[in-house]
């Protein structure tokens, strides 16, 4: 029974009753408790990552409180080293994300005076922020079916809320289709994780209990279909992601960056979690067609993203691409690639957060998302524009910046993956590799027509970074840099966990490399 | 076969007499052909040892509950008769195959289901006798149902209360009243008819007061309106003009009291 | 063909051990500029140049560390730090190849970036160019050091983002920024060959180390399709980033960029790193005789050629050298598919190129300097005695490369043609011809700038350029003197290498009267004098003249980029928006139609509840006779 | 016997059933109604026969019971409704819908 | 000769609902012989202590923990553990409705004046109100609380109609939009008297069959008799058009959005509870205790009666424009998800403890939501009485979150969203449809299977019209002259206090009331 898991949601849910019950007209202090509350939760991330052994067992922190007996539903959380580096993600991002946020919610004004977002509620912003934070740890967390089903579908409304109240025109539309992609996509898991609950007979939802207890291929691949719709809207996979540049270009940039950034690792993490190991029979038996489809993603993503006239729309649709990349990583069963999978999950949040939020500052300067408004960024504001580039490059997966490693651990992973279905993954990797052309096209193109070229008149009047939004993304450029060159220790706390995973879904996939080439 | 004959009988009555309430246009009419049936079949109840059943039927129901519709009926208007178009689409149609339809599903269960030969009463009846066992079961087995029964009666008669009684706020006004009333008002004395002072004694001529002025609601509203209407105006333009300040008045439906 | 040496001694003493340090110079310098932005903008091209001789100094002491050691000890593996646990290891891997490299690029880096404190001093953002000519150097140095695939390619990424950078120094001019882009993309064509090719190394072999690759060969001879396959996706890697056909096209537009960008990138080191790939993988992957051995001949046949063309028709002369470049890089790549003798004189044509190629493009940035910028050579002439200094390095520079005797070129070039014919005749004849060619395009460009009558604007006032240029102008021309005999002359290169790259069965030895030399020679004296003819000799008009069909061809690239563009951009586009739109209509309208259907549904069921109790009379009635005929239906089964 | 009678119930419900759909008269929809819950009371009464116990009975009693307050009260909501909107066709009271 | 045996009534144990009834006959004297001033002063503590005693009775029964094992007052009603839960839960929500019942302005000043019409103006000046609606609402509690407790048909007839005269006429009561509110009493009614016609046919034919109406009896002739009979089967048909009518399973709902459009709105909200908790309830008595051995046959019908009423539910509620009415056709499709715990049955009568905590569980969390919800809407006003078009709700969020936050609330746990009660009521009936289909084997298993899925697709169906109410809240802009939000009285803010927080609660921890279903549901049904 280790208190750390419990304390580290509870910090940030009492962190927003603080916040919504501060008296009305209190929304800078509003902004300041959150951050605190938010920095003291990464604080105590920190502090936790530190006491977490890799050589120790495979969940560590574990606790669990009886909750709700009748359903043998129980609190259980406890952390592998994916959900580890997952958390340290949301903890991380939050309080970039308050900073970032820190004037949306009051009304926005573009340059030339006219008004992008109306004066709107802070404290519930912030408020909503905090509970998703709460929420976020909770579904990485949960090793508990139930509880993380329960996290899987709570988190939806915050964000909901965030989207609805706080996007841009379509907000409403684009909110309401998120809730509902989501919603369905958690419903039909429902009826999977009730009849996983069934089926096992065990009385019990603790996943570590569940692991190997469905034996029959059918009922398998039933309760896979469940989980893996679910988490394929979440993912979003190809044909299930039109909610996300909808809901990723309406929401507020922050909001964005929590989304895909953390939410939509929900549904990776699920796969690579619950579907492969509670599954491991009908996991390879639909590894082909699931790559198939992530491939599809893959590139997919990275055309319709070329064509985007609409920079956070363009941003979704990279970030489709590179979801295909963990999905392929997943499912081909190797250690590389789901190691690289894993790493990207977290990689992912850093670069798209970065891009999303430079683009944030670019729309709240300019007023407008579409790429055709800019120009020549580069000379008014060197610094905002230097920052968005790197976070491009980032996106491109540019060798040297952290998105590169998990890329291309994806990509040889699955290429040398000695799994079933080998032939398949091979092929998949090659024409995943394309997506290295199509994703230098889609940075480079939107990099051309906004920081380059002839300064555009409203551009001029552009002001560069202030202090506020530098300290939004020099972390995370640092830590895209700063991982780009040394992934180990991500890796090493990531390995221990993919290789039981392995070992679970009973797949004898010999590392790839002597280890300690060259030594 | 005296039963045999009586139920053929009353069978093609009852039918009959259903179907007479069911298709005629006049509510009084469909009161009475349910009527009918209901005496047809507390015949039949008597026939089938339930000689109670049979009176309470012609007591409570043709006596009692068919005089309230009948009642109801002269409320609302006893010659009104429904018109026999359908107005909506389909109804009939699907009225008939659903109700052709259940009960030939009836019919073929009924039909289907085989009877035992009737065990008759008599074993139920034993020592006690008809009425004796019938309370005996009213009155030990059904008696909660029996108490509970009286909620509805109450409920019921709470009901009619609320919907048709109409408490007095205010004492009733008499005679001495109103006449206060009247000779506190402004025209203690009747207002003076059309035609009246007038040169022509149409209804649509306002009436001149003693003064010789236009008494303006001494024409009726509504023909002061179709006099407008119809351009139908006297030449006096005094007259005129209040024949059509009262069309006014009306149209812009203000009444001033 | 003998391996080369496999024995790695590890170190991690000595300059050697400290070699990181030549990365991480220019590196720091590159962070510091960067991040203390405009705070740097006094002192900040000092620091650039500082960075860069230092890692030049560290170079040299490696070097001569490294030449201090036996013959068989000069494969020194330096061990970082793991990379990705259980598959790479960072590292890197000092030998005789890497070290060349080295020097080259520091030595000949910073004469560029000192040249480039007057070049560049005019303009306001000279501190930037300085931080990426030093990520550049630092990204270089990385590529040519890494002992292993994956460093290489971060090294290899990290050129091509300098590259990107630098080409689009001048990002408000359209045509810079779309320059840059097309050559990152076009590269990143390349890139998707060297990944998909290391994704088959590691499966074949099971490591991406080059040392450890050696080992796992030998101990485990691979299939022959496997390595042809490793070869051929290796080759399309050097074709991006050396402008190998067909992926030459980004090369003249990258001119984009500054000139000392070009004389360093785009000539002198950048470019030269497919070259240095085959070379590095040739021991492995491209075995003499071998199919993609072939390949990378006939790739470097075809580029020398097409470069030399192309280079015979621009008027720009920054472009003419690009062609040349091209050209030069073909040669190159021609040696290096011919085994030891070739790598040989591919890295001795490769080194030399380096100088005479930097020579040539900082005397050409000598004279855009003092011409306003200008680059057509229509509007130049007689400038000899403008800019006497420019004049005089560009004239050895020009010599060198069109192989006049004793002169660098001379020596290396002829050295790959002579190996080329030993082992392909057809191709090595080529090599011949494309030679004369060059003898051509050069001397044109020579007359039309320094020789006949001045034909430039009023406005333009020719003037020599200062000394922080015209030194490393005079530096790299001495280097284009001497060098070639060097380093060909008693085979000194080609013992220097053979740790790195293995022995050829014979040893090369230069002979000066061969049958291909003596013919190159004619050729190029007949190309000159042609030259002479049409432009020494005739009048230059200012105003290019129409021109046969075989003259458009050239001028345009020979229509690389007009297929280019119907090849790929104009599918692509169409692609892009067929995408687009079954995205919004196909995909997403199908979600939505689904949303619209059920709505609409709802509408129309919605008008089931007219209203009429008598409606809804009729539905509890059909509602009952549904129920009991399911149930005697399903109680009579 | 009691096949016959239960057949004349069946067919006296099923009219009036009928008679609930087709006539407007609220009042005479009602007397359909009526005419449903008699013919109920015929089949307790036969089946009391058949089976040979009084509870049939019994229950036809209670249904005319609560027929009669049901009476009451149906007739009170139809007149109310008659005087508001001078109707008491069924149809006519048709704003809730949709 | 006179051997008549005077009747056991067993007091103690009907108490509850027998001092309802007592409290309702007493509000009648005191309508007949109070002034009408200090009625209500009588009436609203009379109701509420009645309520409130006959809960505080029920809580003694199950203190006591004897809860009888057969049935009692002669064999007319069984008072088992799920009886007494559900009459817990009706008294409960009853108070809670006489709560919303006993503010102003929802019942009309007399009932007998033409809507209009000087007289009703003069009895609206003169302040009067029926307060006859108490003393009704004790009635029709009354009957909610016999309905599913009795034990033999004709007791369950009685208690129908009981439960049913007085909502017929408290739905016509409305003091605003008259005709909407008479209209939808007359529909009521006629459809009503309607469809327990057909219960009443259904009865005779059972009778027919088993001899007896007595569920204990009918359940012997069936393990005895032969299966077969066709008047068994029609007989249950018609049971069952009674009681799916009463619940507003498809194709019976047609009634529902009309009927609770029109009634005022505290009615509705009892109606919307109360009713529907009785009527499944009583649906439940029937098919599990007096039909329990003819599962086998009813189970295919009453699923696809319940996927219909699912899919029309959720379906039609999308194009939905007043908030009543899109309220009316959610209850269609809870009455759905909650047929679908009926069908779960299993083979050993112990097992079927699980499916009716379920279904205990969820009628308890749905209806004191729905009864939140509905007080809700009362304090939504416009000039013309309640705002009922959704138009008008738009931007109430802006105009009053907190109010605007809390209907959110209840929306999400009407949508089945986590950590909301609605979510576990939900969870439970699918697990325990689930269990039952995996019990049952393949071929049922996969039919339950598919339900369930269907009520997954239905739920999700249903979320975008919940959701489309808090996307007009919340992310739209208020309309310049929106309506005003009243200002509550003690009663309306205690009644939403209570509902939010027993929605939050059992949404986080949702044990201790399981524990209560569980516990009343373990010793099932008396048979």
């Amino acid at each position: 029974m280790s208190p750390w898991l419990p304390i580290l949601m509870a910090v940030p849910v009492l962190g927003a009753i603080v916040v919504a019950l501060l008296p009305k007209g209190s929304d800078k202090l509003a902004k300041q408790v959150t951050l605190v509350v938010s920095l003291v939760v990464l604080a105590l991330t920190i502090v936790m990552a530190t006491q977490f052994r890799t050589g120790g067992p495979r969940f560590q922190f574990q606790a669990a409180y009886d909750w709700i007996p009748s359903f043998g539903v129980k609190f259980g959380v406890g952390v592998d080293g994916i959900a580890l580096v997952l958390i340290a993600l949301s903890a991380v991002l939050v309080p970039i994300v308050v900073l970032a946020s820190w004037h949306d919610a009051d009304g926005t004004q573009s340059a030339d005076g006219t008004l992008i977002t109306p004066k709107r509620s802070v404290k519930t912003y912030f408020s909503l922020l905090l509970v998703l934070e709460a929420m976020m740890i909770g579904v990485f967390a949960a090793t508990d079916v139930f509880l993380f089903y329960v996290f899987f579908e709570a988190m939806l409304i915050p964000m909901y809320f965030m989207i609805g109240s706080y996007g841009g025109a379509q907000r409403s539309y684009a909110a309401v289709k998120f809730l509902l992609y989501s919603l369905f996509g958690g419903l039909l898991m429902l009826v999977a994780v009730i009849a996983l609950y069934v089926v096992a007979g065990k009385g019990t939802f603790m996943y570590p209990e569940l692991i190997g207890v469905i034996k029959d291929p059918a009922t398998q691949k039933w309760l896979f279909g469940g989980f893996f719709i679910a988490f394929a809207i979440k993912a979003p996979l190809w044909p299930v992601h039109t909610w996300l540049p909808d809901a990723a270009a309406q929401a507020p940039a922050g909001a964005a960056v929590l989304l895909v950034g953390v939410l939509d690792k929900v549904g990776t993490f699920g796969m690579l979690r619950f579907c492969l190991e509670l599954f491991p029979d009908a996991a390879k038996a639909f590894t082909t067609p699931i790559v198939v489809l992530a491939v599809i993603s893959i590139i997919y993503g990275a055309i319709v993203a070329i064509g985007q006239t609409d920079m956070k729309r363009l941003i979704a649709y990279t970030s489709i691409s590179h979801f295909g990349f963990i999905v392929m990583g997943v499912f081909a069963m190797s250690q590389v690639a789901q190691s690289g999978a894993a790493l990207y999950m977290v990689n992912h949040g850093f670069s798209t957060g970065a891009l999303f939020l430079a683009a944030g500052f670019l729309i709240a300067r300019r007023g407008s998302p579409y790429i055709a408004d800019y120009g020549g960024v580069q000379k008014v504001a060197p610094l905002l524009a230097g920052f968005f580039l790197i976070a491009g490059l980032a996106g491109l997966s540019l060798p040297g910046l952290s998105s590169f490693v998990s890329e291309f651990m994806v990509m040889i992973g699955t290429y040398s993956s000695t799994a079933f279905g080998a032939g398949a993954l091979t092929v998949a990797a090659v024409i995943s590799a394309v997506a290295v052309i199509l994703a230098a096209v889609y940075i480079l193109w939107m990099v051309q027509r906004t920081l380059h070229g002839p300064t555009a008149e409203p551009v001029k009047a552009f002001k560069d970074l202030n202090a506020r939004e530098i300290v939004v993304l020099a972390p995370l450029v640092a830590l895209i840099i700063g991982f780009g060159f040394f992934p180990k220790p991500l890796l090493d706390v990531i390995n221990p966990a993919v290789t039981q995973t392995l070992v679970n879904v009973q797949v004898d996939n010999p590392a790839i490399a002597e280890k300690g080439a060259g030594q | 076969m005296g039963e045999t004959i009586t139920f053929w009988v009353l069978a093609v009555v009852s039918v009959g007499a259903a179907l007479g309430m069911v298709f005629n246009r006049r509510a009084v009419y469909s009161a009475l052909m349910l009527g009918t049936v209901m005496l047809c079949l507390a015949v039949l109840y008597a026939v089938q040892d339930a000689p109670f059943l049979a009176a309470v039927q012609i007591i409570v129901y043709t006596g009692a509950v068919m005089m309230l519709f009948l009642f109801v009926l002269m409320l609302v208007g006893v010659d009104s008769s429904d018109s026999l178009v359908e107005t909506l689409r389909g109804q009939r149609f699907w009225a008939a195959i659903a109700g052709l339809g259940f009960a030939v599903l009836i019919i073929l269960a009924v039909g289907n289901a085989v009877f035992a030969k009737e065990a008759g009463l008599a074993g139920a009846l034993g020592q006690a006798g008809y009425i004796r066992s019938l309370a005996l079961l009213l009155f030990t087995k059904y008696v909660f149902a029996f108490e509970v029964t009286s909620a509805l009666l109450i409920t019921a008669a709470l009901g009619a209360m609320v919907l048709a009684h109409r408490e007095r706020l205010a004492p009733k006004q008499t005679q001495k009243d109103l006449a206060r009333a009247r000779f506190q008002g402004e025209h203690p004395s009747p207002l003076p008819g059309p035609g009246t002072y007038a040169r022509s004694n149409a209804i649509d001529m306002p009436a001149l007061l003693p003064d010789g002025t236009v008494a303006e609601k001494s024409v009726n509203r509504y023909i002061a309106r179709y006099d407008v209407e119809q351009g139908h105006l006297p030449e006096d333009p005094k007259l005129a003009d209040a024949i059509k300040h009262r069309a006014a008045i009306e149209s812009s439906d203000e009444e001033p009291a | 063909m003998e391996s080369p040496v496999e024995i790695v001694q590890h170190t991690t003493g000595g300059m050697i051990g400290a070699s990181w340090l030549m990365i991480a110079f220019p590196l720091l310098g590159a962070a510091i500029l960067l991040v203390l932005g405009r705070m740097t903008n006094r002192w900040g091209h000092l620091l650039g140049v500082a960075m860069s001789l230092a890692s030049f100094v560290v170079a040299v002491l490696a070097f001569l560390e490294l030449i201090g050691l036996p013959a068989e000890q000069r494969r020194q593996a330096v061990h970082l730090y793991e990379f990705i646990p259980g598959m790479v290891d960072m590292g890197l891997l000092v030998d005789p190849l890497s070290i060349s490299f080295c020097l080259l690029i520091t030595g000949v880096g910073s004469l560029i970036h000192i040249y480039s404190i007057g070049y560049m001093s005019h303009d306001p953002d000279r501190r930037r160019f300085f931080s990426y000519l030093n990520l550049f150097v630092s990204a270089m140095l990385l590529l040519v050091l890494a002992d292993n695939y994956v460093g290489l390619f971060i090294g290899w990424e990290g050129v091509g983002l300098a590259s990107y950078l630098l080409i689009g120094f001048w990002y408000f001019k359209p045509s810079a920024a779309v320059a840059a882009k097309k050559a990152f993309v076009v590269n990143r064509v390349g890139d998707l060959g060297l990944l998909v090719g290391m994704f088959v190394i590691i499966t074949t072999f099971h490591t991406l180390t080059f040392s450890d690759l050696g080992k796992a060969i030998a101990a485990n001879p691979p299939s022959g399709g496997a390595v042809t396959a490793i070869g051929l996706l290796l080759l399309l890697g050097a074709c991006g980033k050396s402008a190998q056909l067909p992926l030459q096209s980004w090369l003249l537009d990258a001119m984009e960029g500054p000139t000392p960008v070009s004389a360093l990138i785009h000539a002198a080191t950048m470019v030269t790193a497919g070259v240095y790939l085959v070379v590095r993988s040739g021991a492995f992957f491209f075995p003499e005789g071998s199919p993609q051995a072939l390949a990378v001949a006939i790739v470097g046949a075809a580029t020398l050629l097409a470069g030399a063309i192309i280079g015979t028709a621009k008027d720009d002369i920054k472009k003419g050298l690009a062609g040349s470049t091209m050209s030069q890089i073909g040669y190159m790549m021609l040696g290096a598919a011919f085994g030891p003798v070739g790598y040989t004189f591919a890295i001795g044509h490769l080194i030399t190129h380096g100088f005479f190629k930097a020579d040539l493009f900082l005397g050409a940035g000598s004279v855009m300097h003092g011409m306003n910028d200008e680059v057509d050579m229509r509007k130049y002439g007689g400038l000899r005695k403008a800019m006497p200094i420019t004049f005089a390095t560009f004239f050895i520079g020009y010599l060198a490369i069109i192989g006049f005797p004793m002169l660098s070129g001379y020596f290396t070039k002829d050295g790959i043609i002579e190996t080329a014919i030993e082992h392909n005749q057809v191709l090595g004849w080529l090599a011949v011809l494309g030679a004369g060619v060059t003898g051509f395009y050069m001397s044109r460009m020579v007359f039309m700038t320094f020789f006949g009558q001045k034909r430039w604007a009023d406005d333009a006032h020719p003037h020599e350029s200062p000394l922080v240029m015209t030194v490393p102008l005079m530096v790299l021309s001495l280097g284009a003197l001497v060098l070639g005999a060097y380093l060909v002359l008693s085979n000194r290169l080609y013992e220097f290498l053979t740790p790195a790259v293995g022995a050829a069965e014979e040893a090369p030895h230069f002979a000066f009267t061969s049958v291909p030399g003596l013919a190159t020679l004619a050729l190029v004296a007949i190309g000159a004098a042609f030259a002479w003819y049409k432009y020494g000799r005739a009048e230059v008009p200012s105003v290019q003249p129409r021109g046969s069909f075989l003259t458009t061809f050239a001028r345009r690239d020979l229509y690389g980029d007009a297929l280019n563009e119907s090849l790929f951009m104009r599918p692509g586009q169409w692609l892009t928006r067929i995408a687009v739109y079954f995205d919004n209509r196909g995909v997403d309208g199908l979600v939505n139609g689904l949303a619209a259907g059920i709505g609409g549904s709802s509408g129309r069921l919605r008008r089931l509840q007219t209203g009429f109790a008598r409606t809804y009379a009729l539905s509890i009635l059909f509602g009952a006779a549904l129920l009991a005929g399911a149930l005697l239906l399903v109680g009579n089964i | 016997m009691t096949t016959h009678y239960l057949i004349l119930s069946g067919l006296l419900f099923a009219i009036g059933a009928m008679g609930v759909l087709i006539r407007r008269n609220a009042i005479v929809v009602f007397m359909c109604v009526e005419l449903m819950l008699n013919a109920c009371n015929l089949a307790f009464v036969t089946f009391a026969r058949q089976n040979g116990n009084l509870e049939g009975q019994i229950i036809a009693f209670f249904v005319m019971v609560v027929a009669a307050a049901e009476v009451v009260v149906g007739l009170a909501i139809i007149v109310t409704i008659f005087r508001t909107r001078r109707s008491a066709s069924v149809d006519d009271a048709n704003l809730l819908k949709y | 000769m006179n051997n008549a045996v005077a009747p056991t009534i067993e007091y103690g144990t009907l108490a509850p609902m027998l001092l309802v009834f007592g409290a309702a006959v007493i509000g009648v004297l005191v309508e007949a012989f109070a002034p009408h001033y200090v009625r209500k002063a009588i009436h609203v503590p009379l109701t509420l202590l009645s309520l409130a005693g006959a809960f505080a009775l029920v809580i003694v029964q199950i203190v006591q923990g004897a809860v009888p094992t057969a049935p009692v007052a002669m064999g007319a009603v069984a008072v088992d553990g799920p009886a007494l839960f559900i009459w817990g839960v009706i008294l409960v929500l009853s108070f809670v409705c006489v709560l919303l019942i006993n503010d102003e302005g929802h019942f009309v000043a007399s009932a007998a004046a033409v809507p209009g019409s000087a007289d009703e103006e003069e009895a609206e000046a003169a302040g009067v109100t029926h307060t006859e609606v108490y003393p009704l609402a004790l009635f029709a509690v009354g009957g909610m609380l016999l309905f599913p407790a009795s034990h033999d048909l004709l007791t369950m007839f009685v208690g129908l109609e009981v439960m049913s005269l007085p909502l017929y006429l408290l739905c016509g009561l409305a003091r605003r939009r008259r005709l909407l509110s008479q209209e939808a009493s007359m529909k009521y009614f006629l459809l009503g008297a309607f469809s327990s016609a057909f219960f009443l046919y259904g009865t005779a034919m059972i009778y027919g069959y088993a001899g007896t109406v007595s569920f204990t009896g009918i359940n012997e002739s069936l393990a005895t008799g032969s299966l077969l009979d066709p008047l068994l089967l029609i007989g249950f048909a018609l049971l069952g058009v009674g009681l799916l009518f009463k619940i507003g399973a498809a194709p019976f709902q047609a009634w529902k959005p009309d009927v609770y459009q029109g009634a005022p709105t505290p009615v509705t909200a009892l109606m919307a509870s109360g009713t529907l908790v009785a009527a499944v309830g009583a649906l439940l008595r029937v098919f599990w205790v007096a039909l329990g051995n003819l599962d086998w046959n009813w189970r295919p019908v009453i699923w696809a009666v319940a996927a219909l009423t699912m899919l029309v539910g959720a379906i039609v509620a999308i194009t939905q424009t007043d908030i009543k009415r899109m309220l009316a056709y959610s209850s269609i499709a809870h009455a759905g998800f909650l047929l679908i715990g009926v069908l779960a049955t299993f083979d050993k009568a112990q097992e079927n403890a699980k499916s009716l905590s379920a279904i205990l569980f969820y009628l308890l969390v749905y209806s004191i939501t729905t009864v939140g919800a509905f007080a809700v809407v009362t304090m939504v006003r416009d000039p013309g009485g309640e705002a009922g078009h959704l138009s008008r709700w738009a931007g109430l969020g802006k105009r009053s979150p907190l109010l605007a936050g809390v209907f959110a609330f209840f929306l999400l746990a009407f949508a089945g969203i986590p950590l909301t009660s609605g979510f576990f009521g939900k969870y439970a009936v699918f697990a325990a449809a689930l269990s039952s289909g995996a019990e049952r084997g393949d071929s049922l298993g996969g039919w339950m299977t598919g339900l369930v899925v269907l009520g997954v697709v239905a739920s999700a169906v249903a979320a975008f019209f919940y959701v489309r109410v808090i996307v007009l809240m919340f992310f739209s802009e208020p309309a310049a002259d929106g309506p005003s939000i009243a200002v509550p009285s003690m009663g309306t803010v205690a009644v939403i206090a209570v509902s939010l927080l027993v929605t939050v609660g059992v949404g986080l921890f949702p044990q201790p009331m399981l524990d209560l279903a569980n516990q009343a549901a373990s010793s099932l049904f008396v048979r």
